[in-house]
This record gives C-alpha cells, sequence and structure tokens, in this order.
C-alpha cells in the first residue's frame, strides 16, 4: 500500500450475468482491503435459502420448547402484598444484584449508563481498533499498569464486599497475569490469551462478571435477597 | 456452488434418479413447497379457529322472565303487553297464554315501543306498525316481529331463548 | 455459482417436513383438552339415562356461568354438567356428573366458587381444585363447606350447625382476648379481673391452675367432673410455662390484695347456726330454693352415672369450696359488682341466716380434698418472684384477658384472624413442620399444636376433640375478610347484637338482677330465658309484677327456673311499668287495651270458634283439658293483652317468627270473637300466677 | 403420479399476469434475475445482492443476527394474535391471560411461544453483540452500525420489560415496582422520571396502558426502522467482516 499508486480493476465479460465489485484503493481510503475475501455468492438463493432454514429450526425449537414448558402466570396483582424476594425480570437480576451491595444511584444509574455509554464508544477508540496484543511490547510497564488497575479495582470491590462482582473479577485477572507469563511460541489456549488485547480482557470482564451477577441474581438469592441454594427449598 | 450434480456420490440421489421419471430436484422441490403450503393453509385454519371466541361474556340469550303472574292481567280481552327493556322483549299475555315478541324491528333494527292507547307496537325511525302479535300493519318493515321460544321451568317461571324463533307465532304458552 | 448444493436443499426439505410436523403438535393437543373428554363421557352418559333432558340439554362446548357483578367466571359446569338435574340427584351417578344436593341458591345465580372455593376460570381438574402458582385457594373439603356459608350469614344459620358451633367456642373460649376476629366483639370482660385475686384463692390453687387447668376441674387431663365429662374446654387454656415461671407467676398474682375482704359480721342469730347439727343441709336446701342451679352447673351422681346438673351461665361449682376463701365468698355473694364490676351474677337480697347457711354449704360440702395434690410447698412470694411474674403477666400474653388494676389490658395481642380463612398459602408461615402446605392443615396445626409450627408461639395449648377443631376451623374459614368481589361486600348478612343497657330506674334493677343474662332485649342477651323484648305488648302489669315478686311456680318441671331474686314491691313495679311502657311490639301497641271492650255474646262466638270450628284444644289447654303443644290458656285472660292475642291471631309469625302457631286466616270478626273469649279466661278465686305459661310462644 | 406436478403449477402460476404484475422477473435462474430478485423486493433490498461465501459459514455469525431478527417475527405474529384477546386494564389484562390459558384455542401455545421468543431475544440480542465485538464488527467501516446494534440492544430490553407486566400478575407487578424503583435512584429528575414512565406514583391502570401501547405500537415502530437501518448499513458498510480463520478455500 505505502508504495506506488496502484490501481486494482477487476471486470466480467458479461456484467449483467456476473457482475463484479469494482474497488478503488488510495492511501486515504478508509476501507481497508486487505487480502482476498473470497468468493462471493448471489444473496438469492445461497442467503435467503440459509435464512429460512434457520427460521425453520428456530420455529421448531421453540414451538417444542413452548409445548413442553408453560409461561408463568402467577396469582393477580395484588400492591398489598409483596412477594419475597421480589425480583425484576432476569436480564435485570444483575443490576438488582449490584444494588445489594452499592448505592441505588451507583449499582441503578451510575453503572448502567457507563456500560452503555462504553458500548457506544467502542467503535471510538483506536486502542479497540489498532489495539495490538497486550503483552506484545514494553511488557513491564504495561504490567505495573495492568496491576496497578486490577488492585485498585479489587479494593474497591473488597470495600463494598461485593463478592459476587469480585470472584469472577479475580478469575479473569488471574488469567490475565497468568497469561502475561506464557512465552511468545506457545500455540493453544495460551498461546491464545497471550496474544489478546486489552478491548478484549475488558470485554471479557465485563461478560464474565454480567452472567455470573445474572446467574447469582436469578438462581442464587431467595428471600430477603439473602444467599439460598436453589437445590435446597426454602421453608421446609 | 456451480460443480455439476454427481449423482454416484449420494446414494440417495442415485436412488432417485433410478425411479423413472422423477428427477431428485422435483422431488425435494414438491416436499419442501408441499410442506410449506400445508404449514400455510393449516396455519391459516388454526388461526380461524384462534379468533373464533370458544366463550363468550354476554348476557344469555336465554333469559328467566319472572313468574306469570308479574304479568298484568288481561282487561276486556285485550292482551296486555309487557317490555323487558334489557332484553329487548316483549312479554305479551293473552286469554290464549304467554308468547314472547322481538322488540329489534325487523327493517332496520331499531327498538320499537309498545303504545297502549293505540294498542300497538311501533317503530320510532321509519314509522313501522305492528299488531301485539308481532304481525306487521304498515310501514317499511319486511317481516313481522319474530317470536321466541318461551316455555316454563321446573319452578314456575317463564323461560324465553332468544336463539329459537317459533315458526307457527299461533301457539301461546299456557300456564 | 448459481446452483444450490444438494445437502442444502435436502435440509430445507428435511426441516420444512418437520417444521409442517412440528407446528401440528398443539392444535391437535387442543383438540384433546381435559374438559372434552368430560363433555364426551357426560354425552354417552345421558344417553343411556331415561330422562330425555339430558340430552336436550347438552351442548358440546365450554359452559361458564358469569356474574360480572359478582366477578364470577365459573366453568365448572363444563365438567360438572348434572348439577341443576334432579334426575341425577342420586348417589349412584358417577361424579363429575351427580346434581347439587338442594340448597338455597342456585349455581346459575351464585357460580360455585363463591362457596366451595377453586379456581372458577379453570378448565383443567388439577388447575380448578388444587392450590397452583396463579390460584391458593384450593376446594373447601365439603366436611368444612358450612365456612363458605358464614362469609356472608354473619347471623347463625339453622342449616349450619358446625358453624355455629365454632362461633359458640370461638366467643366461649375467649380467643378474642389476643386474636381480632371478625364479628367477634371484644367484651367488656373477657376473664377474672385478677386486680384482688389474692383475696379470693390461695397461691396453691393458682399454681395449679396455671399449670394446667384441666386438671383441677379433674386429675385425668381430660375435662372431667367426678367422672363425667363434660365436653368442654376450660375456658382457661393451658399456658406453656416453666417450674420457675409457675412459682413466679402464682407468687405475682396471690401478692394482689389491693382491697383487703373484711370478714362479714354476720348477726349473731345467723351465728348461732354453726351449732346446728343440719347447717350444711339447710344450706343446701337453701341453694336449690334460691334456683343457683338455673345459671350454675353442680355434679350429681345418680344411680352410678354422673351428670353436670345446671346452667352454664355462671362457672361450675361442684369444688368451688376448695378453691375460694370464705371470707371472700361471702362477700361474694352479698354483692358480686363490688369485687367484678362486670359480673353477670345477680346482686341478691340475703337474710343473713341464708347466706350463713349456703355459705356453710358451699365451703364444706362443695370441696375436692385432691384438687391441691403435687403442689410444692410455695410459702409467700418473695420479691423477685412477684416482679418476675410481673413480667411474665404481661409477657404471656395474661393481661390479653385478665384485668389486674395498674396493668394496662393488651389488646392484638396475638395475630389479627380477621382475614385467616382467605388467606394464602404464600401469606402463611409453616416454619419447620412438616405439615401439608395448605390453609385448613395449618389452621389445625396452629390449634392443636402451636409450637409444632411455630416454636416461640405464645398461643396456649387447648385439647379439641375432633368435632370441635371441625368447627372451629370452619368458623375460622368463614371468616374470609373482604370479598373480593365489590358486589358481595352487600350481600353480606350482618350478626344483629346492638347491646341493650337502658338508663334510669329500670337500668339499675336491669343491671342488679343482669336480666340480660337469660332473656333477650331487642336481639341482645341470652337465650335461656324467653325474648322479652316485647313483653309489654304480651303480658299484663299486674301479672308481670305478681311474677316478679314470685317467680318459682312458673314452669315447675324445668330445672332452669327463673331465680328467687327477693325483688322488692318498688323494684317490681319499676320493671313492671318499664315493660309495659317501653318494650312495646310496633305491631301490638297496648295504648288503646283500656278502650276495648267484648260483649259476652261475643265471647260465647269465640268459646264456639275456639272449641268447634278451630278446634283450639287440639293444642293448647284451658282448665285441664286440651292438648300440651301451645301454652296452657287457662289463666289467659289475666295474663296476656287482649292487644297482643288480636295481633297474634292476625300473624303469629309477624310477632314471634318461627313460632310454631300456624297463620289461620281468621276473619276480622273471628279475631275480635276469639280475643273477647280469651280474656274471659279467668281462674275464680285466682290470680294472675296460675298454670300459665309463657313458654309456648317460643 | 404427480411428477414435478408442484414445479409445473408453479410454472402456470407464473405464467399469470398477476403472477408477472408482482414479480415482474422470470423464475430467478440466472444471476441477473437473481440480482432482480434481491433488490426487486422491498424487504430483500435491505440485503446485498452477493454476500461472501465466507460469511455463510456458521461459524462465521452463527447467524445470530438473523435469528434476533426472525425472533423479531415470531414476536409480532404472535404479539399481534395475542392483543386480539387482551384489554389492557385492570384486572381485566389478567383474566384475559386466564382465558388464553384456559379457553381460548391454541391461546396458551401461542403466550408460550411469545413469551419463550422473548427471553430468546434477549439472550441472541446479547450474544449477536458480543460475538461481532470478538470479531471486531464494530471496526470501520461499521462503527456506526455497531451504535445502531447498541441501541438495538436496549430496545430489545425496553421491549421485554414493558411486556413483562402485561399479564398484570404479581410477577409482573412486582418486577415492574422493583424496575421502576432504581430509576428514581436518578439524582434530581429520578422521581419525575417514574411519574412519566409510570403514569403515576405507582404501578397502576395508568402504568399498564402505557406499557401496553410502549410494548405494541411505539418500541415495535421504532425498533421495525432501526432493525432496517442495520440490514441496510451492513450492506452499504462493505457487507459482514471476514476474518481469516473462518476457513474456506
Amino acid at each position: 500500500m505505502a508504495e506506488n499508486k496502484k490501481i486494482e480493476t477487476g471486470f466480467s465479460s458479461d456484467v449483467l450475468k456476473d457482475p463484479k465489485r469494482i474497488v478503488f484503493v488510495t492511501k486515504k481510503t478508509s476501507a481497508k482491503v486487505t487480502g482476498d475475501a473470497g468468493r462471493q455468492v448471489m444473496t438469492f438463493p445461497h442467503l435467503v435459502l440459509r435464512e429460512a432454514i434457520a427460521f425453520q429450526i428456530l420455529v421448531i425449537a421453540i414451538v417444542l420448547v413452548s409445548l413442553l414448558w408453560d409461561a408463568p402466570l402467577e396469582q393477580l396483582a395484588n400492591p398489598l402484598l409483596t412477594p419475597n424476594p421480589a425480583k425484576a425480570p432476569w436480564y435485570f437480576l444483575g443490576l438488582q444484584e449490584l444494588l445489594h451491595y452499592f448505592p441505588p444511584f451507583v449499582a441503578g444509574i451510575l453503572i448502567p449508563t457507563l456500560v452503555v455509554i462504553a458500548l457506544v464508544g467502542i467503535p471510538y477508540f483506536n486502542i479497540n481498533i489498532h489495539g495490538g496484543p497486550l503483552w506484545a511490547k514494553r511488557r513491564t510497564s504495561q504490567l505495573r499498569m495492568v496491576l496497578i488497575v486490577l488492585s485498585l479495582l479489587m479494593i474497591f470491590l473488597a470495600i463494598f464486599l461485593a463478592w459476587t462482582v469480585f470472584v469472577p473479577s479475580a478469575a479473569i485477572a488471574f488469567l490475565l497475569l497468568y497469561s502475561y507469563s506464557v512465552p511468545a511460541s506457545q500455540t493453544g489456549w495460551r498461546g491464545f490469551l497471550r496474544s489478546r488485547t486489552v478491548s478484549w480482557w475488558v470485554m471479557t470482564w465485563f461478560i464474565a462478571v454480567a452472567i455470573t451477577l445474572t446467574l447469582v441474581g436469578t438462581f442464587f438469592r431467595g428471600p430477603g435477597w439473602e444467599w439460598e441454594w436453589p437445590w435446597v427449598s426454602h421453608g421446609g | 456452488m456451480s460443480e455439476p450434480i454427481n449423482p454416484k456420490t449420494e446414494a440417495g440421489a442415485a436412488k432417485a434418479a433410478d425411479a423413472p421419471g422423477i428427477d431428485r430436484r422435483d422431488f425435494l422441490n414438491e416436499v419442501t413447497f408441499g410442506a410449506l403450503a400445508v404449514a400455510g393453509l393449516g396455519a391459516s385454519a388454526v388461526t380461524l379457529q384462534y379468533f373464533s371466541p370458544n366463550v363468550l361474556f354476554e348476557p344469555s340469550a336465554k333469559f328467566r322472565a319472572g313468574t306469570p303472574e308479574l304479568y298484568p292481567e288481561i282487561v276486556d280481552g285485550k292482551p296486555s303487553v309487557t317490555f323487558l327493556q334489557d332484553q329487548q322483549v316483549y312479554i305479551v299475555r293473552t286469554k290464549d297464554g304467554f308468547y314472547a315478541v322481538s322488540a329489534v324491528c325487523t327493517h332496520l333494527g331499531c327498538i320499537t315501543q309498545w303504545k297502549q292507547e293505540a294498542e300497538q307496537i311501533a317503530c320510532p325511525c321509519h314509522g313501522s306498525k305492528f299488531k301485539p302479535d308481532g304481525t306487521k300493519i304498515e310501514g317499511p318493515a319486511p317481516r313481522a316481529l319474530p317470536h321466541f321460544a318461551i316455555s316454563l321451568t321446573a319452578d314456575g317461571e317463564l323461560l324465553v331463548d332468544k336463539l329459537e324463533t317459533v315458526v307457527n307465532p299461533k301457539q301461546a304458552l299456557k300456564v | 455459482m448459481g446452483k444450490i448444493s444438494r445437502r442444502l436443499r435436502l435440509a430445507f426439505a428435511v426441516s420444512s417436513v418437520i417444521f409442517v410436523a412440528v407446528l401440528a403438535i398443539s392444535p391437535v393437543k387442543d383438540l384433546r383438552r381435559e374438559w372434552k373428554y368430560y363433555k364426551n363421557g357426560y354425552e354417552r352418559f345421558a344417553r343411556n339415562r331415561p330422562d330425555k333432558r339430558l340430552l336436550s340439554d347438552f351442548h358440546p362446548g365450554l359452559d361458564q356461568i358469569w356474574i360480572p357483578e359478582m366477578n364470577v367466571v365459573d366453568r365448572c359446569t363444563t365438567c360438572h354438567q348434572g348439577i341443576t338435574q334432579p334426575s341425577l340427584a342420586d348417589s349412584s351417578v358417577p361424579q363429575p356428573f351427580r346434581a347439587h344436593p338442594p340448597i338455597h341458591h342456585s349455581a346459575t345465580d351464585w357460580g360455585c366458587v363463591v362457596c366451595h372455593r377453586g379456581q372458577g376460570p379453570a378448565t383443567e381438574v388439577a388447575e380448578a381444585h388444587e392450590t397452583t402458582l396463579a390460584w391458593e385457594q384450593p376446594l373447601l373439603p365439603n366436611r368444612l363447606i358450612q365456612g363458605s356459608c358464614g362469609t356472608c350469614h354473619r347471623a347463625d344459620l339453622a342449616e349450619t350447625p358446625k358453624l355455629t358451633r365454632g362461633r359458640q367456642l370461638l366467643a366461649k373460649l375467649n380467643c378474642v382476648g389476643c386474636h381480632r376476629l371478625q364479628d367477634v366483639d371484644r367484651p367488656a370482660m373477657l376473664a377474672p379481673d385478677l386486680t384482688n385475686i389474692g383475696t379470693k384463692v390461695s397461691r396453691a390453687w393458682i399454681y395449679k391452675w396455671l399449670k394446667e387447668p384441666r386438671t383441677v376441674t379433674d386429675s385425668n387431663g381430660t375435662v372431667t367432673v367426678n367422672g363425667y365429662e363434660t365436653g368442654d374446654e376450660p375456658r382457661m387454656p393451658q399456658i406453656h410455662l416453666k417450674e420457675e415461671e409457675l412459682r413466679a407467676l402464682s407468687g405475682y398474682l396471690s401478692s394482689l390484695r389491693s382491697h383487703p375482704v373484711a370478714p362479714y359480721r354476720f348477726d349473731p342469730r345467723a351465728i348461732a347456726l354453726e351449732k346446728a347439727p343440719d347447717l350444711t343441709a339447710q344450706g343446701e336446701v337453701r341453694f336449690r330454693q334460691m334456683f343457683c342451679s338455673t345459671c350454675h352447673s353442680l355434679a350429681v351422681t345418680r344411680a352410678g352415672e354422673t351428670k353436670l346438673i345446671g346452667g352454664d351461665i355462671g362457672p361450675e361449682l361442684t369444688k368451688v369450696g376448695s378453691k375460694v376463701n370464705r371470707d371472700w365468698l361471702v362477700s361474694w355473694l352479698r354483692n358480686p359488682q363490688e369485687y367484678l364490676p362486670h359480673s353477670t351474677m345477680p346482686r341478691y337480697e340475703w337474710s343473713d341466716q341464708d347466706l350463713f347457711k349456703v355459705a356453710a354449704y358451699i365451703t364444706t360440702k362443695l370441696v375436692d380434698s385432691d384438687l391441691l395434690n403435687g403442689v410444692p410447698n410455695l410459702g409467700e412470694a418473695t420479691p423477685d418472684e412477684i416482679t418476675s411474674g410481673r413480667n411474665l403477666f404481661l409477657a404471656k400474653g395474661c393481661a390479653s384477658c385478665h384485668i389486674v388494676g395498674g396493668a394496662a389490658p393488651q389488646k392484638d395481642f396475638g395475630p389479627d384472624l380477621t382475614a385467616l380463612g382467605g388467606k394464602n398459602v404464600s401469606q402463611l408461615e409453616f416454619g419447620q413442620s412438616k405439615i401439608p402446605r395448605t390453609l385448613i392443615a395449618y389452621i389445625q396445626t396452629k390449634l392443636t399444636d402451636p409450637v409444632s409450627v411455630n416454636p416461640a408461639a405464645r398461643m396456649p395449648q387447648y385439647h379439641w376433640s375432633p368435632d370441635d377443631l371441625e368447627a372451629v376451623t370452619i368458623a375460622l374459614i368463614s371468616m374470609a375478610g373482604t370479598p373480593s368481589a365489590s358486589g358481595m361486600e352487600r350481600l353480606k348478612i350482618p350478626r344483629a347484637s346492638p347491646e341493650f343497657h337502658p338508663a334510669g330506674a329500670f337500668g339499675e334493677v336491669y343491671e342488679r338482677y343482669q336480666c340480660s343474662a337469660c332473656h333477650k332485649f331487642n336481639g341482645y342477651g341470652g337465650d335461656l330465658a324467653p325474648d322479652l323484648s316485647y313483653e309489654g305488648s304480651r303480658a299484663q302489669r299486674a301479672w308481670l309484677v305478681d311474677f316478679l315478686k314470685n317467680p318459682q311456680t312458673l314452669r315447675p318441671m324445668l330445672v332452669l327456673r327463673m331465680p328467687q331474686f327477693n325483688v322488692t314491691d318498688k323494684e317490681a313495679a319499676i320493671l313492671a311499668d318499664y315493660m309495659t311502657m317501653t318494650l312495646q311490639s310496633p305491631l301490638a301497641n297496648t295504648a288503646g287495651e283500656g278502650h276495648m271492650r267484648f260483649t259476652p255474646q261475643l265471647a260465647a262466638m269465640g268459646k264456639q270458634l275456639y272449641e268447634v270450628k278451630y278446634q283450639c284444644q287440639a293444642c293448647h289447654t284451658i282448665g285441664g283439658a286440651g292438648g300440651y303443644v301451645g301454652p296452657n290458656l287457662s289463666n289467659a285472660g289475666n295474663w296476656l293483652t287482649a292487644t297482643w292475642v288480636q295481633a297474634w291471631l292476625k300473624n303469629p309469625q309477624a310477632l314471634v317468627p318461627g313460632t310454631i302457631e300456624p297463620r289461620r286466616s281468621f276473619t276480622a270478626d273471628e279475631i275480635q270473637a276469639l280475643t273477647a273469649y280469651l280474656m274471659t279466661l279467668r281462674p275464680s278465686g285466682k290470680k294472675a300466677s296460675a298454670g300459665a305459661s309463657q313458654g309456648g310462644t317460643r | 403420479m404427480p411428477t414435478g406436478a408442484a414445479d409445473r403449477a408453479l410454472e402456470s402460476l407464473r405464467a399469470t399476469r398477476v403472477w408477472k404484475s408482482v414479480f415482474r422477473r422470470g423464475p430467478a435462474l440466472t444471476n441477473r434475475t437473481r440480482s432482480l430478485a434481491v433488490f426487486g423486493n422491498l424487504f430483500l433490498h435491505f440485503l446485498p445482492v452477493k454476500v461472501r461465501e465466507k460469511s455463510l459459514r456458521v461459524r462465521a455469525t452463527y447467524y445470530l443476527g438473523s435469528i434476533t431478527f426472525l425472533l423479531f417475527v415470531v414476536l409480532s405474529v404472535t404479539g399481534v394474535l395475542l392483543m386480539f384477546y387482551y384489554h389492557p386494564a385492570v384486572p381485566q389484562a389478567y383474566r384475559d391471560l386466564k382465558d388464553l390459558r384456559f379457553v381460548v384455542s391454541n391461546g396458551v401455545f401461542l403466550r408460550n411461544l411469545h413469551r419463550l421468543a422473548a427471553h430468546l431475544m434477549v439472550v441472541t440480542v446479547f450474544w449477536h453483540m458480543f460475538h461481532v465485538f470478538y470479531r471486531g464488527g464494530y471496526k470501520p467501516p461499521h462503527e456506526f452500525n455497531w451504535v445502531v446494534g447498541v441501541v438495538l440492544l436496549l430496545l430489545t430490553l425496553f421491549l421485554s420489560y414493558t411486556g413483562y407486566l402485561l399479564p398484570w400478575d404479581q410477577l409482573a407487578f412486582w418486577a415492574i415496582t422493583v424496575g421502576t424503583n432504581i430509576i428514581s435512584a436518578m439524582p434530581v429528575i429520578g422521581g419525575r422520571v417514574r411519574y412519566l414512565a409510570l403514569g403515576g406514583n405507582q404501578v397502576g391502570e395508568n402504568a399498564l396502558l402505557r406499557f401496553y401501547v410502549l410494548h405494541c405500537v411505539v418500541l415495535p415502530l421504532v425498533a421495525v426502522l432501526l432493525i432496517a437501518v442495520h440490514f441496510w448499513r451492513v450492506q452499504k458498510d462493505g457487507g459482514l467482516t471476514v476474518k481469516e480463520e473462518d476457513g474456506g478455500k
């Protein structure tokens, strides 16, 4: 790319029969064409048919589950009768679990808002776009940085006794530090970890925490938001 | 994929090719489109069934109209006509007995009124007039007012069934 | 490039077929719903029955009773299809097709769930009958169905004896002391006022009573009196108390004697009776003559069988001599309200001799030497015991029922039970107990063994017979709180019990003799004696005065007779005046009584009607001849008012609902004639009281 | 033997003027007609005419985006059907749910489908997002489409949450009560926002109606619009991101 302006053109003898994309690449073009993206096929019928099959498999699956599982319907809403615990829909139970540890403003407003802002912002930060593997360069200073951030996070979580957040965070932190010790030549899952970027680690941490909190909130919280094993029915 | 189909690589294809006149592709197409057609027709039928309610939250078309004594007795041989507003039915008491006449005009569905002084059932909308037994006197109404089936319950109350119209309105319920 | 691989096309074909097959499952399932099985079964069943109406009434779809104003959407009749078919009443008809037993309410007007509970809109057996996630009011067992009657019928019904019994038990056992109960008002006094209990009984007796109130009545744990099982639970339940708690409480209670009883100074002539050998025998005679047994019972052994003889308005007295101090007893007999202001015991006019005799009889004859066996030697209470006893008195909820001067009564010590019968299972605390998770099991376990559900329960121990347990359960179930349907609220039939406490001179005499303990006044009062609400309309004033002063002669066959209060002339006049003036029926006001004149011809005509046309002597007696079903009318002319007789003949049921007197359609002239005849019935030489009876009018 | 009967029936159908007036093209046998099939169709024209063969592989996408969209279609169909028996009123809403359960033909099945698909859609939309992230699908030129995706994620959550109240049972009522109470933790405007969301100070009839309108009209409309944009931008941003390790020839 850096050498001469090179223009590649492709054409077909019968454009109507077999249209091909014409790409015009200059230095300023944002779309990077790296290598051959492979052959192209017609959307109709190739993609449409696959979508149709996907739809059928999906419907078959949910129909079968629907036949076996009935959507819950409890008693008529009664504002005078609070169930214990009163739980939000499952996808908000992670938040409800956070509310157990942090003040409502932090857990209910600040954290979700920050998450949304972070998600929206992902494609607009170079570290997420060009960032190479975390342990590729300047390993020592990177490690120092990582250790500082990790200790701050862990201390913060420990202060609030948010151990259902602490545990998945610690697990990811362990993997992160472990991957530092993996030699560059390593292949397999170790090598995979070794070559991960910062954004990968952050997202993985977020997913791990979110899934843990949701699972805990859904299955492991009983009356009074006390810890409860799902297989031990409460009340004898 | 542009490479030609090689029937020998797949047993099923070979089988399909063996059967004379059945192209495997046609067969698969038929199965597929047949199944999809059945699915479409079935879904339409089931949706229609879904749309027809199995229970109704409507006042019952069969209703108790109280004991016969509740209705005014006949004076000078003139029938007594009582309008039941909730059910839009006239309970007519004659010397022959009781019958129930619809209060809905057969013209355009207005609710008729009983005019005691004229001894007529009159429609306020377009001036149709009926006798107490429902037969038309004048006006645009195409038919007489229908009679509903009337019977006595075990405990002696009148029972009117608006779903069942009486074909021969000459018969009245003797009490 | 354009061709699609065979694998993909095959996959599409296969998935399309499965797609169709899977989509067809639910519609097929829908064709085989549970209720259709019962519908078809009924049709087959109906075809083999002689009653052709069954088939003509049959229709294959869902049935539903919809009563919007009561929130009723009951689909029970989809399966229970024969409930309105009289020809299916026989018990050989298989369920769910059998007809409903005849009751006053029709299913089409009320629905089913209103009484039977369960989930009306459900069309599956399990959902309709049982507790589910969406419905926690399962079908009420038929043996408890009377509880449903009670949710609306707050007044007692003749058809619901179990419910009535349960309500009586709840009231009698002072449940309202700790719990709030629907339509059971907290009376002014639940249990004895203990402000001066130390003057009444000994510490040892208190100890024994607290430990096991039942054994004080008898030693074997069942409530028996000298071997006769009363079947009754003592009002005082067995509280869970440890040994040191028993000591502390008995110590505290025995120290309560803020108003010591001064020994009564008897007239010396009375004391002289001490020497009489038949003192107690005389006392017993007096005890009987005063009709103490109208209110109090004694265990009497006759022919080897022991029975409680007497009324149950006051306490049973077989062993009372071993319980109370003599000085206290004398003071109590003279003026019960001095010790216990709310007592229903009348204040008698005693002569000193009578008082001395009766007190001697009670303290020497009505005793049980074994009563206090097993009580340790307690001695005087120490200050520590008194202090901890006072704390225990509050902590154990004693103050809920008992008043002690200075200690405020505790209201609502136990849970509010006004809506218990309508509670959902998820609202009940089962604790660690292993009982079934149902409301019925919860109520019955709480009643029989409260500690098993909640180890910290303060609820005392009761001993229920199976029938009583069922009755109380029914009564509690009937307390279902506010009905869910707003339309139901106005259908409630309230329990009428306005208190009747007249003012003035009559009020004083009325309270003194506690008339309402036995008699009803405008719906308030006891059931033992006749309702006096309209007595002024019925009886002549002179007869009333005569009766009040000398009541023994009335109803000589019965044990429960009106006691001889020894009312003074003045008091009798006050009572009679008030009754004549005020206790009047709107249908028979005696204001015009004085102007009535009857000619002898009229009376003769009446006699003719009485004896020939209407044959009244079939039930009524006049002068020794006639039947015994109705009251004796020999003295009617002195006893009854003409106004009453006229109103009575016109419509007896209007005056006394439910009376057995038949309602004849007498003409106005006949009524006049009969009244004239009855008013001539005055036995010569005898005044008012002879043989006239009021009993038959009830 | 109806050999190729379906094909022949299709053939004669295609020959009719009505068919031709609708589709305006011959059988999709040449690439030209196939292209016409895509961009001549309102629904398919959101897709590119051609796609990379590699991106069709299951491992490339697990069809998560498609499945999410298809779930949306299932939800729309079942949702519209359920609306025919539903009154957004207290307590009629609950009774309608009971009637769906007990008396409406296939009512319980439709409700199960709707509920299950709704839960599943929340799962797949998250999964789709994480998958896209790990594949670097958010990288330029796809930035904006990622943002649209995040908004669609929030819409999905709102759709699911507003639908959660509609049965008007204890589960629904308290989930919404708990959820909306979190809003009041917002500084200054929290109480006001909750008041607006519920149309009152507690979850009541107003809240039910609001949630109903949001669930059945407002949010689906916005979602349809954004889904269209999302598909459109996939095409305009140069198709799905293909990675080397997706394999293929």
